[in-house]
């Protein structure tokens, strides 16, 4: 059973096309997210979900029924606005009471709906504070009380995140992902941070300038991007321009623009390119191996560069290098806590290698 | 800042800054009313001699003439109020929410401007307008929805509509601020809910334009309750407002002891009035005015 | 939102209809510069340009009229006066309640915002008993004459200035509001000494709004009736000139010549003011929001 | 040097001051225009001080002048009077002499009656008129002391014989306000000024008005039907004079004025202007020749015998009369 | 020799310690970061310096004179705002000017130091633009330029990449790092984020409560943290308090209050606790190596946990899984890209292992 069907999805701002003929279908008691970067459309799906746009075309489902002609409060969909939206003439407890309010339900009903909701998100013994009063944290999870007091069929999150502070969103990722755990309820969460994406969905979908470019799981998505843009905006990678010099049954080999020669994998599902076809090519960091010049470690690598060390970026666990490598152009490689590369310094020479299967070749329009 | 000499520095700011402040509240506030407040102690008890007492009180509270007139005032003045807060409602709610872009800097400036234009104009224009020769009574005829001439003017729905006119402006700019500052998505998540459109307006809307609403009236209604012109002109035979008394205890019966006793009275009303009004919303002068 | 367009409908007929009542007595008062007769009032009887450049009775045109002319003047000499005035008070006392902290300071604050909504009446005449009581005590006192204590030009000065300054406190501690006290720091710690951060950075980003505080008060007082009528001594400034006309010599259609110079003058500089308060970042209230969507035509 | 003038609207043509100042060259004339309270208040004010030369009523100097000493005593010895009427004169000295002083000298006179439309209100001839049913709202009146004076002769009171005793002078007002209370209701408007009310009786909208005999020669021109009338009672008959404010700075200039003004080749220019007839012998023949007609038109010789000078106003009249005023304005 | 020192620094708001008896020097030319927590006092300590506070004890050091009788606009420190702090009533090339104007240089010297500044920070021919024209990077970058145009002895910077968003704070970490590299000026650094720290500094103060805690390189606070504060602030831990059972020469036995004994080493540099003394535990999910139960790999290490999956945090080479160990604690550990633990499910059973080196024990106040 689905709880949320789009299909065909578009809207039209005079002129201006924000989201172009999107399908998908959210299985109930899941978590979605929509990553994309800023203005791509993300907003303007939600609204229209939400009610407050009406699509130019396509049609929206609920729990199998079209919702396109019911009015913003009469969908079972409810929403957590990017900056909250709490009501800040009301308190914490009246906040909540409100939807239960417009259902217009007996006054010991809403009372005891309201405390077990504030119990559920852990802040009892908080109506009756003042919206000003909490923290961001808190505010939060008012924010989704309010809405999962109504149990709605689908709660949609747009970067609600977003004006939190670092700390704070490290551990509201994990609580929401809780949370929703808790609830069963279908969350369709919007983001541009991949890293909140990944971290919280079961699927993921990412957006580009209004339209789904993939719609899988975070593994599938970062261990096996469909495109080109969604390699490049899912974890972290170097991305290289070049051109298919040969293709065989053992991958491609390809010689970036800088003049240096990859062996690679195809990815995203197209015809085996040619040669002579252009193609974007993508390693993360982290699949990149270093060592020390002569140490023959890297020796059964197909992929394998010198250069100096130009940075090092220290970061515990997330530590970088940045490596110059021969012609000219810079390789971040991710520096491992243990090993023989551990206590690398800058302008040291250094080797990295990397297998051609974490080699990503996406062909590109010519 | 830094050390002791910066200190010192920074007390002899605030003094030079405080002596402007001082001498205007002093002069032209404190001492003026303290004045016309001892003038309304002041009693004639014969030319060139005086006593002191509550005798113009006495008097103003004995006859009934001064004090429905005062009630009469008073009661217009919020009848304006309200009327003036209902029309301007929707004028402000459409700039600050719903036009967009230049639209709204346009509606925002063309409205803005007859605030400027000094209300002897204004009073004027209606005058012209609403004459038994003017030409809304031409109009009628034209359109031969009447017989003859009517006369529009000197009557109290002229006073109102003409106070309401000179008046709306400061109520739609407050609103408009207020308003403004309101994020849409209050409303959406209002909407989103489950509210219905009504609900919505009441429970969201109305609270949060609250500090606007009232600042704006506060301002209306003292406008109103302090102007002369608009009535003097447009006013009937019947309708004196309260600023004409004074204005004639002043100019034509010479009398400054029962016109200071008529402005104190006045002020008094209308500050009381006001202050029930900041009690029953819960707001203050600083927190509405300041923002305005 | 998708709502039926007919709210929006009703929004736009309403504010048709308030345009046209803002407008209409404004358009009236103009037009009949322009009729050829002795009265501001119908029948029209043709259209004239005497009643701005007419140079005999009875048609004696508003810019031949010495009366209104000098009333001009003197309207235009007591606002700039009251502008500099009121603007260079309320500066002060902008910087004395945003930046520093004093004792009594909130119930200063609303003293401070009182004398905006005592009525003007009373602004007027309570500055006239304490001016003449002034006056006849030092007369008695001494038996001299200071006769700026008497009603006249000064007198009006100070009592559009009682109100005029709260004006222009809260137009310049609005935008002083605004100041980041960083900016003035930053200032400091690249060499400024305070005079200078003073003259290069506070005083320009308060220019705006000194500016629309200059051309407020200037229009208000150019405008006012009320207090002015109290103070007003032998040279009437127009609104009196023009009040005095109507009520004792009958209006004549010169009253709307005055008007329709009157209109297109505050209009102007009104205008001028607006775009001044909102150059830089003071756009607040114009800008349009991003998702503004509420009750757009859909 | 500067001649600031407090006077009534009409009494400072621009002609007139022009030719003034070009025969005067240094001195220019500031007008301000005003009524007979507003000349007082402003003086009292001013505590004399702001104006060269006021033009209050005859009957409106004495209680001033005692209560406040806002004017000078006139210098009649820098005035030429010898073309001046005698019973101006006199009727001026003993209204206007306080402690053996005399602060006035007449200028202009004329009446306060009524005036009708004669095609609309033919039979009108007194006061009472005003109230009669027959004109519901078609008649105005200005809500001041005149009005109350000529409702209490038109009530058949003399109400300047009251004048002597306060308390019966209240009585007579109480009678005389409710009187015009009930009247409210036929009377279109109140009138404030003199085309004001020209206004109102030209467009037909007031038939019949208490009015200043000047404001109906005026109309008289431009329309024959509309006519002064003396009430049978009498017209109430008030002479504008010229008086010296206390702390005038251009005395000189104020007595030049007066004798420029009194002069007789400008009165003829001031009497069209103001509508008033000057205070010279032959005043009437003085007139312009449309506005001669008017009076004519308007006076018998037995009306012109049957007029009634305002009298001086004792201490407490005016008080007693202006909460009179407020009760009829503020009445329902 | 030291282009900034400070010397028992303290600063008292009536009745409150913003900072207390701080003494640190900073070497000429170096990279040193202040890092603590929002409210701990960095501002405070910076404001002192700049002279915009008058410290309540202790002296500040300039090339070694004191300049605590100077006025801020005398003291050869820059600084760095916030918000910028920049002019909004100036254009680009007026703002980096307002400094040589302050000095009165002749007009032809001032233009040509701007446009020499405006040339290093990448920021050529943006004299004449509006300062709202441009995006928050180049914002940055004039901010550091306006100060740097005056050749100041020390720059100080107030978390100036607060208000940016995350991919292009992720930028101008690096880029901040190589404008401190060519200008070759001593760089004073403020901010709560120990990612920035870490990445950035040659040196790094850690501040707690107006105090610090410790002064080191990034890897020293890393690697060897010198209080719990400091352990717990810098990089990711698991924390437990708990009670040392034994003590001996191959480390500590410590019992949790959980119930859990592990095995570690003292750290902090304080006496070995005694038995019955009370512990903060620290660990690193980095430190932690998964294994399916019944694998041997993890039998060597001394510290070993059974338990099964409660959430998996995916994040590419920063994924995460939470474990439930037998006794109610949740573990964190880092989920490593390969191996046979990399594909493991919520609710599945895993053995968590650890070496006593990767278990740091600092002494509590009883
Ligand atoms: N009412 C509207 N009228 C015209 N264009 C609009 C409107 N609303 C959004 N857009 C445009 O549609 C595009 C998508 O906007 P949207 O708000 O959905 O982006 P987003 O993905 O949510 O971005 P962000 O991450 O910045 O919030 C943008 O280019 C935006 O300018
Ligand atoms: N002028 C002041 N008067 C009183 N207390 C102050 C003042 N300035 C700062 N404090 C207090 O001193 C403490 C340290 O403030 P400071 O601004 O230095 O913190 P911070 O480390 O910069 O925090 P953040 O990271 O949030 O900027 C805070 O508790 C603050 O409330
Ligand atoms: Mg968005
Ligand atoms: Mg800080």
């Amino acid at each position: 059973m689905h709880d949320l069907e789009c299909r065909n999805l578009t809207k039209r701002f005079d002129g201006f096309t924000a989201v172009r003929d999107v399908s998908f279908t959210v299985p109930a008691g899941s978590f979605f997210s929509i990553l994309g970067p800023s203005g791509c459309g993300k907003t303007t799906l939600m609204r229209m979900i939400a009610g407050f746009e009406a699509p130019s075309a396509g049609d929206i489902r609920l729990k199998g029924a079209s919702v396109l002609a019911l009015p913003p409060n009469r969908r079972n969909v409810k929403m957590v606005f990017q900056h909250l939206a709490l009501f800040p003439m009301m308190n914490v407890g009246e906040n909540v009471a409100y939807g239960l309010r417009c259902r217009k339900l007996p006054k010991a009903e809403i009372a005891r709906r309201v405390a077990a909701i504030l119990e559920r998100v852990g802040l009892p013994d908080f109506a009756g504070r003042s919206v000003a009063q909490l923290s961001g944290g808190q505010k939060q999870r008012v924010a989704i009380a309010r809405c999962m007091v109504l149990e709605p069929d689908v709660l949609l999150l747009d970067e609600p995140l977003g004006a939190l502070d670092l700390k704070l969103r490290e551990r509201m990722k994990v609580e929401l992902k809780l949370l929703q755990h808790q609830f069963r309820t279908t969350f369709v969460y919007i983001t541009h941070d991949q890293s909140e994406a990944l971290t919280m969905s079961d699927q993921v979908a990412v957006m580009n300038e209004g339209r789904f470019e993939q719609v899988g799981s975070p593994r599938e998505l970062y261990h096996a991007p469909a495109s080109a843009f969604v390699a490049g905006f899912v974890g972290e990678s170097n991305r290289w321009s070049g051109r298919v010099v040969a293709a065989g049954a053992d991958g491609l080999e390809v010689e970036t623009s800088a003049g240096v020669v990859l062996r690679g994998l195809p990815a995203g599902g197209g015809r085996m390119p040619a040669p002579g076809a252009p193609v974007a090519v993508f390693v993360r960091p982290a699949a990149i191996a270093l060592a020390r010049p002569s140490a023959e470690a890297l020796a059964p690598l197909p992929n394998r560069l010198a250069g100096t060390v130009e940075s090092v970026l220290f970061d515990g666990a997330a530590s970088r290098v940045l490596v110059r490598v021969a012609n000219g152009a810079l390789v971040e490689s991710a520096l491992p806590a243990t090993g023989p590369a551990a206590e690398i310094g800058i302008g040291e020479p250094i080797e990295l290698g990397w297998p051609s299967a974490e080699t990503r070749c996406f062909a590109e329009a010519a | 800042m830094t050390g002791a000499a910066p200190r010192d520095a920074r007390r002899l700011t605030l003094i030079l800054l405080f002596m402007p402040f001082a001498l205007w509240m002093l002069l032209l506030i404190l001492l003026p009313h303290l004045g016309v407040a001892f003038l309304s102690l002041r009693e004639k008890t014969g030319p060139r001699q005086y006593g002191f007492g509550f005798g113009n009180y006495w008097k103003f509270f004995s006859e009934p003439i001064y004090w429905t007139l005062l009630l009469r005032t008073a009661a217009t003045s919020l009848l304006v109020t309200a009327l003036t807060l209902v029309a301007a409602f929707p004028v402000a709610w459409y700039i600050a929410k719903i036009a967009a872009g230049r639209s709204k800097a346009a509606l925002f400036l063309l409205c803005l401007l007859p605030l400027w234009v000094s209300d002897l104009v204004r009073a004027f224009g209606w005058v012209v307008l609403l004459r038994e020769t003017g030409l809304l009574s031409r109009a009628l005829q034209g359109l031969g929805l009447v017989s003859g001439p009517v006369e529009f003017l000197y009557n109290d729905a002229a006073v109102v509509l003409g106070l309401v006119y000179t008046v709306i402006l400061f109520m739609v700019v407050p609103l408009v601020s207020t308003l403004d500052g309101m994020d849409d998505s209050l409303i959406e998540a209002a909407r989103n809910l489950g509210g219905t459109r009504l609900t919505v307006f009441r429970r969201v809307v109305l609270p949060y334009a609250m500090p606007g609403v009232v600042s704006g009236s506060i301002l209306v209604f003292m406008l109103t309750a302090g102007s002369y012109l608009t009535p003097a002109l447009l006013g009937g035979k019947n309708a004196m407002w309260f600023t004409e008394a004074i204005y004639q205890q002043f100019v034509t019966r010479y009398n400054w002891e029962m016109g200071s006793t008529f402005g104190i009275l006045l002020l008094a009303f209308t500050s009381g009035i006001v202050w029930l009004a900041l009690r029953l919303t819960g707001q203050t002068l600083a927190g509405t005015m300041g923002r305005a | 939102m998708r709502r039926a367009p007919w709210p929006i409908l009703a929004f736009r007929l309403y504010l048709g209809l308030f345009a046209l009542f803002l407008a209409a007595p404004l358009v009236a008062a103009c037009l009949f510069a322009f009729n050829d007769s002795l009265f501001p009032a119908l029948p029209w009887r043709g259209f004239t340009l005497d009643w701005f450049f007419g140079t005999a009775e009875p048609k004696l045109g508003l810019f031949h009229d010495r009366r209104l002319m000098a009333s001009f003047a003197t309207s235009g000499a007591i606002g700039v006066a009251v502008a500099l005035l009121s603007t260079a008070t309320g500066l002060c006392t902008a910087f004395l309640f945003e930046r520093f902290a004093f004792p009594l300071k909130r119930l200063l604050y609303v003293l401070m915002i009182v004398p905006l909504v005592v009525p003007g009446i009373i602004l007027g005449l309570s500055i006239l008993v304490l001016a003449s009581g002034t006056a006849s005590a030092i007369e008695a006192l001494t038996g001299g004459e200071v006769s700026a204590l008497r009603p006249g030009s000064t007198l009006v000065v100070l009592g559009q200035v009682s109100f005029l300054a709260t004006v222009s406190t809260l137009i310049l501690g609005a935008r002083l509001k605004k100041f980041d006290p960083a900016l003035e720091e930053a200032a400091l710690d690249l060499g400024a000494g305070r005079g200078r951060v003073l003259r290069t950075v506070t005083l320009p980003f308060l220019r705006p709004a000194i500016l629309a505080s200059l051309i407020t008060c200037f229009l208000v007082s150019f405008e006012n009736f009320t207090t002015t009528l109290m103070l007003v001594g032998a040279d009437p400034p127009l609104p009196i000139a023009m009040y005095d006309r109507m009520a004792k010599a009958g209006s004549t259609p010169v009253l709307n010549a005055v008007s329709l110079v009157l209109v297109a003058g505050c209009g102007l500089l009104a205008l001028v003011s607006i775009l001044v308060q909102r150059e830089p970042g003071a756009a607040r209230a114009l800008r349009p929001n991003r998702h503004r969507t509420v009750g757009s035509p859909s | 040097e500067t001649l600031r003038l407090l006077t009534w609207s009409g009494y400072a043509p621009d002609a007139i001051v022009k030719k003034f100042e070009a025969e005067n060259p240094g001195i220019t004339v500031e007008v301000t225009l005003s009524n007979n309270e507003e000349m007082i208040a402003k003086l009292r004010a001013t505590g004399g001080a702001g104006f060269d030369l006021a033009q209050p009523s005859h009957d409106r100097i004495f209680a001033v002048e005692s209560e406040y000493g806002v004017y000078k005593p006139m210098d009649w010895s820098k005035i030429d009077q010898s073309h001046i009427a005698p019973k101006l004169i006199e009727a001026v000295k003993a209204n206007d002499t306080v402690e053996g002083k005399v602060y006035a000298f007449p200028h202009q006179w004329g009446t306060s009656g009524l005036m009708a439309d004669m095609t609309k209100a033919p039979g009108a001839r007194s006061w009472s008129d005003l109230c009669d049913a027959k004109y519901a709202g078609r008649t105005s009146m200005r809500l001041r002391r005149t009005i109350l004076l000529g409702t209490a002769f038109g009530m058949g009171k003399d109400p300047f014989a009251a004048y002597a005793d306060l308390a019966g002078y209240k009585a007579l007002m109480n009678e005389v306000a409710d009187r015009l209370i009930a009247c409210k209701k036929n009377v279109k408007t109140y009138w404030t000024g003199g085309d004001d009310l020209a206004a109102l009786m030209l467009s037909g909208e007031v038939v019949l008005s208490e009015a200043w005999d000047s404001t109906a020669f005026k109309l008289y021109g431009q329309n024959r039907d509309i006519r002064y009338v003396p009430p049978k009672t009498g017209a109430l008959t008030w002479v504008d004079t010229f008086a010296i404010p206390a702390k005038g700075q251009a005395d000189e200039a104020a007595y030049k004025w007066i004798n420029f003004v009194l002069r007789a080749d400008n009165v003829p220019a001031m009497s069209a202007s103001t509508g008033a007839i000057a205070a010279v012998k032959n005043g009437i023949d003085l007139l312009p020749a449309d506005k001669r007609d008017a009076v004519q038109a308007a006076f018998t010789e037995e009306d012109l015998g049957n007029m009634k000078f305002f009298a001086n106003i004792p201490p407490g009249i005016e008080e007693i009369e202006g909460e009179v005023l407020d009760r009829i304005q503020a009445a329902n």
